[in-house]
Protein backbone atom coordinates (compact mmCIF):
# COMPACT_ATOMS: atom_id res chain seq x y z
CA UNK A 1 0.00 0.00 0.00
CA UNK A 2 1.11 3.52 -0.52
CA UNK A 3 2.26 5.23 2.43
CA UNK A 4 -0.29 7.74 2.74
CA UNK A 5 -2.60 4.55 3.45
CA UNK A 6 -1.84 5.57 6.81
CA UNK A 7 -3.61 8.61 8.59
CA UNK A 8 -3.40 9.28 12.24
CA UNK A 9 -5.09 12.26 13.58
CA UNK A 10 -5.45 13.73 17.21
CA UNK A 11 -7.89 16.68 17.52
CA UNK A 12 -9.62 18.41 20.30
CA UNK A 13 -12.27 19.29 17.79
CA UNK A 14 -15.77 16.66 18.11
CA UNK A 15 -16.28 15.15 14.67
CA UNK A 16 -19.00 12.96 13.21
CA UNK A 17 -18.36 9.19 12.12
CA UNK A 18 -20.60 9.64 9.15
CA UNK A 19 -18.06 12.15 8.02
CA UNK A 20 -14.95 9.55 7.55
CA UNK A 21 -15.70 6.43 6.07
CA UNK A 22 -16.07 8.43 2.50
CA UNK A 23 -11.87 9.45 3.25
CA UNK A 24 -10.92 5.62 2.76
CA UNK A 25 -10.59 4.36 -0.24
CA UNK A 26 -13.25 1.93 -1.84
CA UNK A 27 -11.73 -1.57 -1.18
CA UNK A 28 -13.66 -4.40 -1.34
CA UNK A 29 -14.37 -4.49 2.61
CA UNK A 30 -14.29 -1.66 5.00
CA UNK A 31 -14.52 -1.91 8.67
CA UNK A 32 -14.53 0.81 11.07
CA UNK A 33 -15.14 1.07 15.18
CA UNK A 34 -16.18 4.38 16.87
CA UNK A 35 -16.41 4.95 20.23
CA UNK A 36 -18.38 6.57 21.94
CA UNK A 37 -18.60 7.99 25.45
CA UNK A 38 -20.87 5.89 27.87
CA UNK A 39 -22.85 8.18 30.21
CA UNK A 40 -22.43 5.36 33.05
CA UNK A 41 -19.34 3.97 34.32
CA UNK A 42 -19.03 0.57 37.21
CA UNK A 43 -17.85 4.25 39.17
CA UNK A 44 -21.37 6.01 38.79
CA UNK A 45 -22.80 8.70 36.13
CA UNK A 46 -20.16 10.19 33.43
CA UNK A 47 -21.03 13.87 32.23
CA UNK A 48 -17.85 13.76 30.15
CA UNK A 49 -14.35 12.54 30.21
CA UNK A 50 -11.09 14.79 30.13
CA UNK A 51 -8.94 13.07 27.96
CA UNK A 52 -4.97 13.59 28.98
CA UNK A 53 -2.48 12.65 26.40
CA UNK A 54 1.11 13.00 25.38
CA UNK A 55 2.24 14.80 22.57
CA UNK A 56 4.53 13.85 20.34
CA UNK A 57 4.26 10.43 21.55
CA UNK A 58 0.57 9.65 21.06
CA UNK A 59 0.94 10.70 17.53
CA UNK A 60 3.63 7.94 17.04
CA UNK A 61 2.44 5.86 18.85
CA UNK A 62 -0.82 5.64 16.52
CA UNK A 63 1.36 5.82 13.50
CA UNK A 64 3.22 2.84 14.63
CA UNK A 65 0.16 0.74 15.64
CA UNK A 66 -1.80 1.64 11.90
CA UNK A 67 1.96 0.05 10.40
CA UNK A 68 2.41 -2.53 12.52
CA UNK A 69 -1.62 -3.62 10.87
CA UNK A 70 -0.30 -3.01 7.43
CA UNK A 71 2.20 -5.05 8.65
CA UNK A 72 0.54 -7.79 9.54
CA UNK A 73 -2.46 -7.91 6.96
CA UNK A 74 -2.86 -6.68 3.05
CA UNK A 75 -4.52 -3.63 3.96
CA UNK A 76 -5.34 -0.86 0.92
CA UNK A 77 -5.77 2.00 4.45
CA UNK A 78 -5.56 2.23 8.03
CA UNK A 79 -7.02 5.25 9.47
CA UNK A 80 -7.26 6.47 13.33
CA UNK A 81 -8.72 9.57 14.72
CA UNK A 82 -8.87 10.14 18.36
CA UNK A 83 -9.75 13.14 20.29
CA UNK A 84 -8.23 14.55 23.00
CA UNK A 85 -9.43 17.35 25.75
CA UNK A 86 -12.85 17.45 27.16
CA UNK A 87 -15.19 14.96 25.43
CA UNK A 88 -19.06 14.85 26.29
CA UNK A 89 -21.38 12.01 27.02
CA UNK A 90 -22.40 10.84 23.84
CA UNK A 91 -19.93 11.83 21.76
CA UNK A 92 -17.55 10.25 19.66
CA UNK A 93 -13.73 9.59 21.06
CA UNK A 94 -11.92 7.68 18.88
CA UNK A 95 -12.96 6.30 14.95
CA UNK A 96 -10.52 3.59 13.41
CA UNK A 97 -11.04 2.98 9.56
CA UNK A 98 -9.42 0.05 7.76
CA UNK A 99 -10.13 -0.73 3.90
CA UNK A 100 -8.52 -4.67 2.56
CA UNK A 101 -9.72 -6.40 -0.09
CA UNK A 102 -10.52 -8.96 2.06
CA UNK A 103 -13.21 -9.21 4.81
CA UNK A 104 -11.28 -11.40 7.22
CA UNK A 105 -8.26 -9.02 7.26
CA UNK A 106 -10.51 -5.96 7.39
CA UNK A 107 -12.09 -7.33 10.82
CA UNK A 108 -8.91 -8.50 12.38
CA UNK A 109 -6.79 -5.09 11.65
CA UNK A 110 -9.35 -2.99 12.97
CA UNK A 111 -9.88 -5.17 16.12
CA UNK A 112 -5.94 -5.25 16.28
CA UNK A 113 -5.68 -1.50 16.00
CA UNK A 114 -8.40 -1.03 18.80
CA UNK A 115 -6.79 -3.39 20.79
CA UNK A 116 -3.19 -2.50 20.69
CA UNK A 117 -4.56 1.27 20.86
CA UNK A 118 -6.03 0.68 24.27
CA UNK A 119 -3.03 -0.98 25.62
CA UNK A 120 0.10 1.10 24.08
CA UNK A 121 -1.21 4.95 23.36
CA UNK A 122 -0.66 7.17 25.80
CA UNK A 123 -4.18 8.75 26.64
CA UNK A 124 -5.47 8.63 30.14
CA UNK A 125 -9.21 9.17 30.74
CA UNK A 126 -10.13 11.30 33.79
CA UNK A 127 -14.34 10.43 34.28
CA UNK A 128 -16.72 13.62 35.33
CA UNK A 129 -19.37 12.84 37.14
CA UNK A 130 -22.28 14.73 38.84
CA UNK A 131 -19.64 15.74 41.93
CA UNK A 132 -16.57 14.50 41.54
CA UNK A 133 -13.94 13.79 38.93
CA UNK A 134 -11.80 10.41 38.88
CA UNK A 135 -9.15 8.44 36.83
CA UNK A 136 -10.52 6.07 34.87
CA UNK A 137 -8.59 2.65 36.24
CA UNK A 138 -7.24 0.06 33.24
CA UNK A 139 -9.04 -2.93 32.68
CA UNK A 140 -7.40 -6.19 32.67
CA UNK A 141 -9.80 -7.51 30.23
CA UNK A 142 -7.90 -4.70 27.91
CA UNK A 143 -4.69 -6.11 28.48
CA UNK A 144 -5.90 -9.92 27.85
CA UNK A 145 -7.50 -8.60 24.69
CA UNK A 146 -4.19 -7.36 23.36
CA UNK A 147 -2.33 -10.70 24.48
CA UNK A 148 -4.26 -12.58 21.35
CA UNK A 149 -1.99 -10.62 18.83
CA UNK A 150 0.96 -11.58 21.12
CA UNK A 151 1.19 -7.82 21.66
CA UNK A 152 3.76 -6.63 24.27
CA UNK A 153 3.12 -3.06 26.13
CA UNK A 154 6.70 -2.78 24.74
CA UNK A 155 6.62 -3.93 22.02
CA UNK A 156 7.18 -0.80 19.23
CA UNK A 157 8.29 -3.15 16.61
CA UNK A 158 9.76 -2.48 13.28
CA UNK A 159 7.68 -0.12 11.38
CA UNK A 160 5.22 -1.08 8.49
CA UNK A 161 5.18 0.32 5.22
CA UNK A 162 3.77 3.62 6.86
CA UNK A 163 6.02 3.83 9.46
CA UNK B 1 23.82 17.98 29.19
CA UNK B 2 20.15 16.95 30.79
CA UNK B 3 17.62 14.32 31.36
CA UNK B 4 13.93 15.21 30.93
CA UNK B 5 11.57 13.47 32.82
CA UNK B 6 7.84 14.05 31.90
CA UNK B 7 4.86 12.43 34.18
CA UNK B 8 1.64 12.10 33.16
CA UNK B 9 -2.19 11.70 34.27
CA UNK B 10 -2.97 10.60 38.30
CA UNK B 11 0.82 10.11 38.64
CA UNK B 12 1.55 13.99 37.27
CA UNK B 13 -1.08 14.51 40.25
CA UNK B 14 0.06 12.30 42.72
CA UNK B 15 3.90 13.91 42.40
CA UNK B 16 2.38 17.65 41.95
CA UNK B 17 5.39 17.57 39.04
CA UNK B 18 4.70 17.38 34.98
CA UNK B 19 8.10 17.78 33.72
CA UNK B 20 11.88 17.89 35.62
CA UNK B 21 15.11 18.51 34.36
CA UNK B 22 18.00 16.52 36.01
CA UNK B 23 21.46 16.56 35.25
CA UNK B 24 22.77 13.43 33.64
CA UNK B 25 25.07 11.85 36.07
CA UNK B 26 26.79 8.72 35.34
CA UNK B 27 24.74 7.07 37.60
CA UNK B 28 21.76 7.03 35.70
CA UNK B 29 22.21 5.11 32.77
CA UNK B 30 18.88 3.16 32.38
CA UNK B 31 15.39 3.21 33.30
CA UNK B 32 15.68 1.61 36.23
CA UNK B 33 18.51 3.29 37.71
CA UNK B 34 16.63 6.56 36.89
CA UNK B 35 12.91 5.49 38.72
CA UNK B 36 15.44 4.39 42.06
CA UNK B 37 17.04 8.00 41.73
CA UNK B 38 13.46 10.02 41.77
CA UNK B 39 12.11 7.66 44.17
CA UNK B 40 14.80 8.58 46.49
CA UNK B 41 13.51 12.17 46.21
CA UNK B 42 10.64 11.58 49.20
CA UNK B 43 8.29 9.45 50.63
CA UNK B 44 6.08 10.49 48.13
CA UNK B 45 8.41 10.12 45.53
CA UNK B 46 8.90 6.59 46.89
CA UNK B 47 5.32 6.15 46.78
CA UNK B 48 3.95 6.75 43.49
CA UNK B 49 6.70 5.03 41.88
CA UNK B 50 6.86 1.89 43.47
CA UNK B 51 3.24 0.91 41.74
CA UNK B 52 4.35 -1.96 39.79
CA UNK B 53 1.77 -1.42 36.98
CA UNK B 54 3.49 2.19 36.13
CA UNK B 55 5.18 2.37 32.09
CA UNK B 56 7.99 3.77 31.14
CA UNK B 57 8.66 5.49 27.77
CA UNK B 58 12.15 6.83 26.26
CA UNK B 59 12.28 9.35 23.77
CA UNK B 60 8.26 8.57 22.83
CA UNK B 61 8.73 4.87 22.46
CA UNK B 62 7.63 2.27 25.29
CA UNK B 63 10.79 0.99 27.09
CA UNK B 64 11.66 -1.30 29.87
CA UNK B 65 14.15 -1.01 33.06
CA UNK B 66 16.94 -2.26 31.66
CA UNK B 67 16.42 0.62 28.30
CA UNK B 68 19.87 2.27 28.15
CA UNK B 69 19.53 6.59 28.96
CA UNK B 70 21.92 8.55 27.23
CA UNK B 71 22.13 12.88 27.64
CA UNK B 72 19.44 14.76 25.93
CA UNK B 73 16.54 11.62 26.52
CA UNK B 74 13.19 12.25 27.52
CA UNK B 75 12.45 10.19 29.86
CA UNK B 76 8.71 9.43 30.81
CA UNK B 77 6.57 7.56 33.58
CA UNK B 78 3.15 7.33 33.44
CA UNK B 79 0.12 4.62 35.10
CA UNK B 80 -1.37 2.46 32.49
CA UNK B 81 -3.26 3.97 29.55
CA UNK B 82 -7.05 4.23 29.18
CA UNK B 83 -7.54 5.83 25.79
CA UNK B 84 -9.86 4.40 23.29
CA UNK C 1 -32.84 -4.70 23.23
CA UNK C 2 -36.10 -3.83 21.64
CA UNK C 3 -37.46 -5.30 18.85
CA UNK C 4 -36.94 -2.55 16.64
CA UNK C 5 -32.87 -2.63 17.62
CA UNK C 6 -32.46 -5.61 14.41
CA UNK C 7 -33.16 -3.81 10.92
CA UNK C 8 -33.37 -5.58 8.07
CA UNK C 9 -33.39 -3.75 4.47
CA UNK C 10 -33.38 -5.37 1.14
CA UNK C 11 -33.04 -2.90 -1.66
CA UNK C 12 -32.16 -1.85 -5.19
CA UNK C 13 -31.34 2.02 -4.69
CA UNK C 14 -27.53 2.93 -4.61
CA UNK C 15 -26.71 3.56 -1.13
CA UNK C 16 -24.36 5.99 1.19
CA UNK C 17 -22.61 4.21 3.65
CA UNK C 18 -21.22 6.51 5.45
CA UNK C 19 -25.72 7.81 5.65
CA UNK C 20 -26.15 5.21 7.75
CA UNK C 21 -23.99 4.77 10.85
CA UNK C 22 -26.09 7.75 12.21
CA UNK C 23 -29.37 5.38 12.38
CA UNK C 24 -27.55 3.27 14.90
CA UNK C 25 -28.18 4.45 18.68
CA UNK C 26 -24.86 5.99 19.77
CA UNK C 27 -24.01 3.09 22.34
CA UNK C 28 -20.42 2.82 23.84
CA UNK C 29 -18.81 1.20 20.98
CA UNK C 30 -20.07 0.81 16.99
CA UNK C 31 -18.42 -1.81 14.37
CA UNK C 32 -19.93 -1.57 10.73
CA UNK C 33 -18.83 -3.17 7.35
CA UNK C 34 -19.44 -2.40 3.89
CA UNK C 35 -18.49 -4.42 1.04
CA UNK C 36 -17.97 -3.02 -2.34
CA UNK C 37 -17.94 -4.19 -5.49
CA UNK C 38 -14.44 -4.69 -6.93
CA UNK C 39 -13.56 -3.87 -10.40
CA UNK C 40 -11.51 -7.66 -10.68
CA UNK C 41 -12.32 -11.19 -9.46
CA UNK C 42 -10.54 -14.80 -9.80
CA UNK C 43 -12.42 -14.96 -13.57
CA UNK C 44 -11.04 -11.32 -14.77
CA UNK C 45 -12.18 -7.90 -14.81
CA UNK C 46 -15.55 -7.22 -13.25
CA UNK C 47 -17.99 -4.41 -14.49
CA UNK C 48 -20.58 -5.20 -12.82
CA UNK C 49 -22.67 -7.30 -10.35
CA UNK C 50 -26.07 -8.88 -10.82
CA UNK C 51 -27.22 -9.51 -7.64
CA UNK C 52 -30.35 -12.37 -7.87
CA UNK C 53 -32.50 -13.27 -4.25
CA UNK C 54 -34.56 -15.38 -3.29
CA UNK C 55 -37.30 -12.63 -2.30
CA UNK C 56 -39.23 -13.53 0.96
CA UNK C 57 -36.63 -15.70 2.06
CA UNK C 58 -34.05 -13.13 2.27
CA UNK C 59 -35.22 -10.81 4.29
CA UNK C 60 -36.55 -13.55 7.12
CA UNK C 61 -32.94 -15.23 6.14
CA UNK C 62 -31.29 -11.33 7.33
CA UNK C 63 -33.84 -11.41 10.09
CA UNK C 64 -32.99 -14.61 11.50
CA UNK C 65 -29.16 -13.90 11.02
CA UNK C 66 -29.37 -10.24 13.04
CA UNK C 67 -31.87 -11.94 16.08
CA UNK C 68 -29.16 -14.90 16.29
CA UNK C 69 -26.62 -12.10 16.71
CA UNK C 70 -28.46 -10.17 19.26
CA UNK C 71 -29.34 -13.47 20.93
CA UNK C 72 -25.43 -14.79 21.18
CA UNK C 73 -24.22 -10.84 22.64
CA UNK C 74 -25.58 -8.30 23.94
CA UNK C 75 -26.27 -5.71 21.54
CA UNK C 76 -28.02 -2.70 20.91
CA UNK C 77 -28.55 -2.99 17.74
CA UNK C 78 -27.98 -4.58 14.66
CA UNK C 79 -28.67 -3.17 11.21
CA UNK C 80 -28.10 -4.97 7.65
CA UNK C 81 -29.13 -3.31 4.44
CA UNK C 82 -28.20 -5.58 0.98
CA UNK C 83 -28.55 -4.43 -2.28
CA UNK C 84 -29.92 -7.34 -5.05
CA UNK C 85 -30.58 -6.05 -9.08
CA UNK C 86 -27.77 -4.43 -10.55
CA UNK C 87 -24.63 -3.12 -8.64
CA UNK C 88 -21.73 -1.38 -10.53
CA UNK C 89 -17.97 -1.91 -9.62
CA UNK C 90 -16.98 0.47 -6.72
CA UNK C 91 -20.53 0.76 -5.22
CA UNK C 92 -21.28 -0.86 -1.85
CA UNK C 93 -23.68 -4.18 -2.03
CA UNK C 94 -23.86 -4.55 1.94
CA UNK C 95 -23.70 -2.68 4.90
CA UNK C 96 -23.95 -4.18 8.24
CA UNK C 97 -23.76 -1.70 11.61
CA UNK C 98 -23.85 -3.41 15.25
CA UNK C 99 -23.59 -1.29 18.26
CA UNK C 100 -23.01 -2.57 21.70
CA UNK C 101 -22.11 -1.34 24.99
CA UNK C 102 -18.33 -3.53 24.77
CA UNK C 103 -16.21 -2.89 21.61
CA UNK C 104 -15.57 -7.31 21.73
CA UNK C 105 -19.19 -7.92 21.28
CA UNK C 106 -19.78 -5.42 18.48
CA UNK C 107 -16.78 -6.93 16.83
CA UNK C 108 -17.96 -10.31 17.05
CA UNK C 109 -21.19 -9.94 16.38
CA UNK C 110 -20.68 -7.68 12.82
CA UNK C 111 -18.04 -10.52 11.64
CA UNK C 112 -20.89 -13.22 13.12
CA UNK C 113 -23.10 -11.77 10.84
CA UNK C 114 -21.10 -11.35 7.53
CA UNK C 115 -20.33 -15.09 7.91
CA UNK C 116 -23.91 -15.89 8.49
CA UNK C 117 -24.81 -13.89 5.72
CA UNK C 118 -22.33 -15.10 3.19
CA UNK C 119 -23.39 -18.85 3.95
CA UNK C 120 -27.06 -18.99 4.46
CA UNK C 121 -28.68 -15.65 3.07
CA UNK C 122 -30.12 -16.90 -0.41
CA UNK C 123 -28.41 -14.63 -2.67
CA UNK C 124 -26.39 -15.02 -6.15
CA UNK C 125 -23.77 -12.83 -7.69
CA UNK C 126 -23.42 -12.68 -11.39
CA UNK C 127 -20.13 -11.19 -12.18
CA UNK C 128 -20.57 -8.95 -15.59
CA UNK C 129 -17.09 -8.29 -17.49
CA UNK C 130 -15.88 -6.81 -20.75
CA UNK C 131 -17.28 -9.74 -23.08
CA UNK C 132 -18.96 -12.45 -20.90
CA UNK C 133 -21.34 -13.05 -17.90
CA UNK C 134 -20.85 -15.85 -15.23
CA UNK C 135 -21.94 -16.72 -11.64
CA UNK C 136 -19.41 -16.80 -9.03
CA UNK C 137 -18.73 -19.40 -7.02
CA UNK C 138 -19.06 -19.89 -2.93
CA UNK C 139 -15.88 -20.01 -1.47
CA UNK C 140 -14.74 -22.77 0.96
CA UNK C 141 -12.86 -19.90 3.07
CA UNK C 142 -16.32 -18.57 3.79
CA UNK C 143 -17.55 -22.06 4.74
CA UNK C 144 -14.87 -22.74 6.84
CA UNK C 145 -15.51 -18.84 8.63
CA UNK C 146 -18.63 -19.86 9.11
CA UNK C 147 -18.34 -23.09 10.89
CA UNK C 148 -15.62 -21.06 13.07
CA UNK C 149 -18.87 -19.96 14.87
CA UNK C 150 -20.29 -23.37 14.63
CA UNK C 151 -22.70 -22.20 12.67
CA UNK C 152 -24.78 -24.93 10.06
CA UNK C 153 -25.75 -23.94 7.02
CA UNK C 154 -29.24 -25.74 8.02
CA UNK C 155 -29.41 -24.37 11.28
CA UNK C 156 -31.79 -21.99 11.53
CA UNK C 157 -31.98 -21.35 15.53
CA UNK C 158 -34.61 -20.22 17.56
CA UNK C 159 -35.26 -16.74 16.74
CA UNK C 160 -33.56 -14.54 19.29
CA UNK C 161 -35.02 -11.47 20.66
CA UNK C 162 -36.01 -9.58 17.46
CA UNK C 163 -37.11 -12.55 15.49
CA UNK D 1 -53.50 -29.41 -2.86
CA UNK D 2 -49.98 -28.60 -4.76
CA UNK D 3 -46.31 -28.00 -3.92
CA UNK D 4 -44.49 -25.12 -5.13
CA UNK D 5 -41.31 -25.91 -6.29
CA UNK D 6 -38.60 -22.88 -7.31
CA UNK D 7 -35.32 -23.11 -8.63
CA UNK D 8 -32.53 -19.82 -8.52
CA UNK D 9 -29.56 -18.41 -10.14
CA UNK D 10 -27.33 -21.16 -11.64
CA UNK D 11 -29.87 -24.04 -11.15
CA UNK D 12 -32.78 -21.98 -12.42
CA UNK D 13 -30.88 -21.30 -15.67
CA UNK D 14 -30.12 -25.25 -16.22
CA UNK D 15 -33.36 -26.10 -15.70
CA UNK D 16 -34.76 -23.17 -17.63
CA UNK D 17 -37.28 -23.47 -15.09
CA UNK D 18 -38.16 -20.71 -12.52
CA UNK D 19 -41.34 -21.59 -11.26
CA UNK D 20 -43.06 -25.60 -11.23
CA UNK D 21 -46.57 -26.26 -9.59
CA UNK D 22 -46.84 -30.49 -8.80
CA UNK D 23 -49.60 -32.14 -7.10
CA UNK D 24 -48.35 -33.38 -3.81
CA UNK D 25 -48.67 -36.87 -3.78
CA UNK D 26 -48.38 -39.37 -1.05
CA UNK D 27 -44.82 -40.53 -2.01
CA UNK D 28 -43.40 -36.71 -2.10
CA UNK D 29 -43.53 -36.81 1.94
CA UNK D 30 -39.74 -35.34 2.38
CA UNK D 31 -37.48 -32.54 0.37
CA UNK D 32 -35.43 -36.04 -0.73
CA UNK D 33 -38.09 -37.48 -2.16
CA UNK D 34 -39.16 -34.40 -4.33
CA UNK D 35 -35.94 -34.08 -5.27
CA UNK D 36 -35.70 -37.80 -6.72
CA UNK D 37 -39.14 -37.24 -8.33
CA UNK D 38 -37.66 -34.21 -10.09
CA UNK D 39 -34.42 -35.89 -11.62
CA UNK D 40 -36.42 -38.28 -13.13
CA UNK D 41 -38.17 -35.61 -15.08
CA UNK D 42 -34.94 -35.94 -17.77
CA UNK D 43 -31.78 -35.96 -17.97
CA UNK D 44 -30.94 -32.41 -17.63
CA UNK D 45 -32.94 -32.41 -14.75
CA UNK D 46 -30.95 -35.60 -13.36
CA UNK D 47 -27.67 -33.85 -14.24
CA UNK D 48 -28.75 -30.05 -12.45
CA UNK D 49 -30.18 -31.71 -9.26
CA UNK D 50 -27.40 -34.82 -8.77
CA UNK D 51 -25.32 -31.77 -7.63
CA UNK D 52 -24.30 -32.27 -3.63
CA UNK D 53 -23.74 -28.55 -2.95
CA UNK D 54 -27.11 -27.95 -3.76
CA UNK D 55 -29.25 -26.12 -1.08
CA UNK D 56 -32.30 -26.61 -0.26
CA UNK D 57 -35.60 -24.32 1.32
CA UNK D 58 -38.77 -25.40 2.41
CA UNK D 59 -41.37 -22.67 3.17
CA UNK D 60 -38.05 -19.92 2.85
CA UNK D 61 -35.79 -21.64 5.95
CA UNK D 62 -32.92 -23.73 4.89
CA UNK D 63 -33.92 -27.60 5.22
CA UNK D 64 -32.25 -30.82 5.06
CA UNK D 65 -33.33 -33.91 2.89
CA UNK D 66 -35.24 -35.35 5.59
CA UNK D 67 -37.29 -32.23 6.13
CA UNK D 68 -40.82 -33.52 5.54
CA UNK D 69 -43.23 -32.07 3.34
CA UNK D 70 -46.91 -31.08 3.48
CA UNK D 71 -49.47 -30.22 0.86
CA UNK D 72 -49.12 -25.97 0.21
CA UNK D 73 -45.31 -25.91 1.04
CA UNK D 74 -43.12 -23.86 -1.09
CA UNK D 75 -39.90 -25.83 -1.63
CA UNK D 76 -36.26 -24.03 -3.24
CA UNK D 77 -33.67 -25.56 -4.59
CA UNK D 78 -30.54 -23.23 -5.32
CA UNK D 79 -26.41 -23.56 -5.58
CA UNK D 80 -24.34 -22.61 -2.82
CA UNK D 81 -25.35 -18.37 -1.84
CA UNK D 82 -23.04 -15.92 -2.80
CA UNK D 83 -24.06 -12.34 -1.39
CA UNK D 84 -22.30 -10.17 0.56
Amino acid sequence: MSADGCQVQVQEAAFNPDQLQCLLPAGGAVVTFTGNVRDVSAAGAVHALQLEHYPGMTERSLQAIAAEATARWSLRAAHILHRVGRIEAGEAIVWVGVCADHRGEAFAACEFIMDALKTRAPFWKKEHGAQDARWVEARDSDISRAERWQLTRTGDTGLGPCG
Amino acid sequence: MMLKVRFFARLREQLACEVLELPCEPGLNTVAALRSALAARGPEWQHALEDQNLLMAVNQSLAEPATPLSAGDEVAFFPPVTGG
